[in-house]
């Protein structure tokens, strides 16, 4: 192919009357509009998923990949940069998505800037951002529970760490900050009510505090103590079947806690059970590792190799279970080992395994079979999933 | 070159709905270099399948235009439109072929290739416009040159960052667009 | 644990010296998991593998303590103060096992291990200061989890950014001090 | 391993006192000082090189990595950001290295602040930045002839691409930009002379340009077309041996340019030559194609199918040339592919070859063997490389 410079190009498309040769395309192909950006539908499919993807190479650097897991092709719709530990949440009343973020001025140094930045449901542009003061933002490994909205969705909780713990409120509608709930000795944010939120306390209790109208605290009040830090920790991030929280433990026990309110209640614990195929012995194992699709059923991720310090190690299994029955129902083998996994809310879920190399994989969640891959360096570190709810 | 695009094309559609990504590319590689030298394949390919760390992934299902006119799988970097393009291919990042990503910005200003279409023998002036505003998409990673020249012919050069005129200077990924027929089929 | 670790410590010396680092992995994951089911390698090694994009080449050479009482390669996940950290290894990133590589800044608030050494059977709490200020290092990424308890404990937790206190919350890589002895051998 | 609460530990720090059971070692490991961080030599060893890692998955998080080619461990020394395009040139008469880069206000998006980054060699610490106004810095693919230093190191030259070309000259000792040329139709920078540069024209000319003690333009002079653009050009990145530069071209040709001033010179261009075992013909192929060594020899990467448009396929060979005697000497077949390769000056001098995978492979630059690899993501997308002069 010979050069081309601009003004080759004029010239030539002087010439561009003389005789085609192609006889089966008598009119070329006709001139594209420029510019031209992609948009989304207002509301996503029940098959679609928001990917955190860390992306551990440049941690500062970390997004939110909108990921169609049914589509023959396309799977990735679209991507919103969520910066240094980001966490993000996305509104079901309203067209937007909250990434919870944090710049520095030089990129890796100077002044920070933590806000919260406010996302386009359909066009993924940034429509707003609100400014946290103070540099507090907690910043970890994707944790679904450090950003949650309460009050019908008008306010938003962000956990803070300094490593002092505390939890701000946000108006959304104004796009202020109400106030600010000292935590000490508790983490993470559980909406528990219609108006508050649950913590979860280094002592093995829950506190629920209500807030008032104008975000301050109304009202707290603490469980005994049910989870056992040093012998049978409860994972952090839940599986939420209507108001029941179901945590699942470091041994492989399921602890629901009842969020109707106005207080956090603990259910009876009850185990996963044992299995063949064990190394020593099946406990859940990775990130995200427990699920529910709209049915109430909850999928367990299960690492055959279970022990002290197993926690984070992945799973080869995904169990699945009624909570309710306190049942095991089956064990789904998965074709590959997990870090995560999400459940679709669509009528026949999906099951999409996030694996160490990046790749998505989906499964038919009750056939347990495998859909499809999604591959391609679709995220570079995918840690936490959320299904359209 | 139309003859042996020609064949290219049609061969690397068989191919690719054989095989894997990888192997295709490896195939490709082997293909161009021939089997009696180390297959040399376009360093930005072979980045492609290195950067991203997802080489022994399952790959990108293929795209193809419903128009027969404009053949080929638009997710590879051999698609006929990609003749000088160097970047993320925006057809793997949300994008179309010509269109960019969801809250992208696209560049006004850009860089200039002239593409063989293997269906209908036209050449046409591509205009490989930059989508800006959110990070490096880090899918479908491709380099082509034909017909790029230096930074001091900057019109006709791919190693620019094109995200010129518009509100970010970040990159995302790159489109091709048709301005218009370079010349008939002769 | 002690016992098996020792054991493990040994093979793994050992195996260091023949094979590469891809494939000790492999090896170790196979041993950790037994033959009868799919390896599971712990989450961020096979990460490790995957993210660089590089799990292809050749490795980094072994760097072993000129003490024998500190046994072992610090570039390797299996080193035996690596018992509870998790991110990219400092001694692979310009610093060594415990000091911070050049324009970084040591965080002064970090979580707390105890790991038992296999030399001299003690058991050493080690602090896993994180190094601040620049970007993610992107080498040796590890993660292992013995003693690691959930957010809610926060000195035990490995999840925690723990930039904390430093001028940028920008975070590098992670080192393992000792602090002192947590207890005797038995 | 038990489960270790701070509590625990201040529990165990008491018994240790207990008798040790490992007879051979009666103390055990001494505590260490915190914090403490690494420093590097005053003057860097010959066999150290600055890479420059545009990391293509996040560009706008790119790095200059300090490589030490020779050591047996440790071979990564260190890291300095190097943000979005960025562009770095290191002294030689003072202990700083520059990086020219580009930030936004949100990562991604927001008010774009141009600097160049002053970083202390010994450190690696920021010692000071300078303030580009105007947002033009240019931004490409790592072209070290955007970045050059001339009188005598007391001025930086930083190319500025709108897509309007013109070049800042900027005081190093003031930290303070002196004023801006403008280029029309040029590109790139090479010194020439004690206090100007010249630059490469779009119509095949170089233009050398003097400067006045106030960076102001004193005198230019344009030579006559010798960059056959359409039909043979000129890589942009050429390999200095004393003053003069040696451009390869995309056809195979070498051209070398004396730029000692006060004007820049053409010398007469010869061919690199044909060889065995193309399978087109070979031609240079790469990112940063010729090197040179302290003997003044020229490296040349070279790709064996060698056609339009194959000029960045890399090259599986590299050939030796005295540019002098305008004689190939020997013929270099590489292990791995490579993208760029850099010549050390060492006396027995190291050659760095880029691979695609973003290891560095080491060669004996005499003997054309493999003296090492260079791996485990020492570098995501190395492009180009700079020895230590």
């Amino acid at each position: 192919m010979r050069l081309r410079t601009l003004r080759d190009v004029a010239v030539l498309a002087l010439l561009s009357a003389a005789p085609s040769f192609a006889a089966d395309y008598p009119k070329p192909l006709a001139e594209e509009p420029i510019p031209a950006v992609a948009t989304l539908p207002g509301t996503y499919p029940a098959s679609w998923m928001l990917v955190h993807d860390m992306n551990f190479t440049s941690l500062l650097d970390g997004r939110v990949v909108v990921v169609d897991t049914a589509a023959e092709t396309e799977n990735l719709k679209g991507v919103m940069p969520a910066a240094q530990f980001a966490i993000f949440t996305a509104a079901t009343t309203r067209p937007e998505i909250y990434v919870a973020e944090t710049f520095h001025s030089r990129l890796t140094r100077g002044t920070r800037t933590d806000v919260i930045t406010i996302y386009d449901r359909s066009t993924l542009a940034v429509k707003d951002e609100i400014v946290l003061p103070g540099g507090k933002r907690g910043q970890f490994v994707s944790t679904k529970n450090s950003f949650k909205l309460t009050n019908d969705e008008k306010w938003a909780l962000l956990f803070n760490f300094t490593p002092a713990s505390s939890v701000s409120v946000i108006d959304l509608d104004s796009r202020k900050i109400l106030g600010e709930v000292d935590l000490p000795g508790c983490s993470m944010i559980y909406p528990t009510g219609p108006r508050g939120f649950s913590t979860m306390c280094a002592d093995g209790t829950m506190t629920t505090l209500d807030l008032a109208a104008d975000g301050t605290v109304a009202a707290s009040r603490t469980t005994k103590a049910f989870n056992d830090i040093d012998k049978d920790a409860m994972f952090m991030m839940p599986a939420m079947v209507g108001n029941t929280a179901w945590f699942v433990t470091f041994a492989g026990n399921v602890q629901g806690v009842d969020l109707a309110g106005p207080t956090a209640t603990p259910k009876p614990k009850f185990a996963l059970g044992t299995a063949d195929g064990a190394v020593t012995e099946w406990r859940p194992g990775g990130w995200q590792v427990v699920t529910s699709d709209a049915a109430g059923l909850l999928y367990v991720l299960m690492n055959p190799a279970g022990k002290e310090g197993s926690h984070k190690d992945g799973g080869t299994e995904v169990w699945v279970v009624d909570p309710v029955k306190q049942q095991r129902l089956r064990r789904i083998k998965l074709e590959n080992p997990g870090v995560s996994i999400e459940a679709t809310r669509e009528a026949k879920p999906g099951l999409v395994v996030a694996r160490p190399d990046g790749a998505l994989d989906v499964y038919d969640a009750a056939a347990g079979t495998l859909r499809k891959t999604l591959g391609g360096s679709i995220a570079i570190s995918p840690f936490t999933m959320s299904a359209v709810q | 070159m139309a003859s042996f695009d020609k064949f290219a094309e049609k061969m690397t559609r068989g191919v690719a709905r054989k095989t894997s990504r990888r192997s295709l590319l490896t195939w490709l590689g082997g293909a161009i270099t021939g089997a009696a030298v180390i297959p040399v394949l376009p360093v930005s390919r072979a980045m492609a399948a290195g950067t991203g760390g997802h080489s022994g992934t399952a790959g990108i299902p293929p795209q193809i235009s419903s128009n027969p006119q404009d053949p080929g799988d638009n997710t590879q970097c051999d698609y006929w439109r990609y003749c000088a393009i160097d970047g993320f291919l925006c057809s793997c990042c949300g994008g179309k072929v010509n269109v960019c990503p969801p809250g992208t910005e696209m560049s006004p200003i850009t860089w200039i290739g002239t593409c063989n279409n293997p269906a209908d023998g036209r050449a046409y002036i591509i205009s490989y416009n930059d989508c800006c505003g959110k990070s490096s998409c880090g899918r479908c990673l491709c380099n082509r040159n034909e017909g790029d020249r230096p930074i001091v012919r900057p019109q006709a050069n791919n190693d620019v960052n094109w995200c010129l005129g518009t509100e970010s200077s970040v990159y995302s990924c790159s489109t091709a667009v048709i301005l218009g027929v370079a010349s008939e089929a002769k």
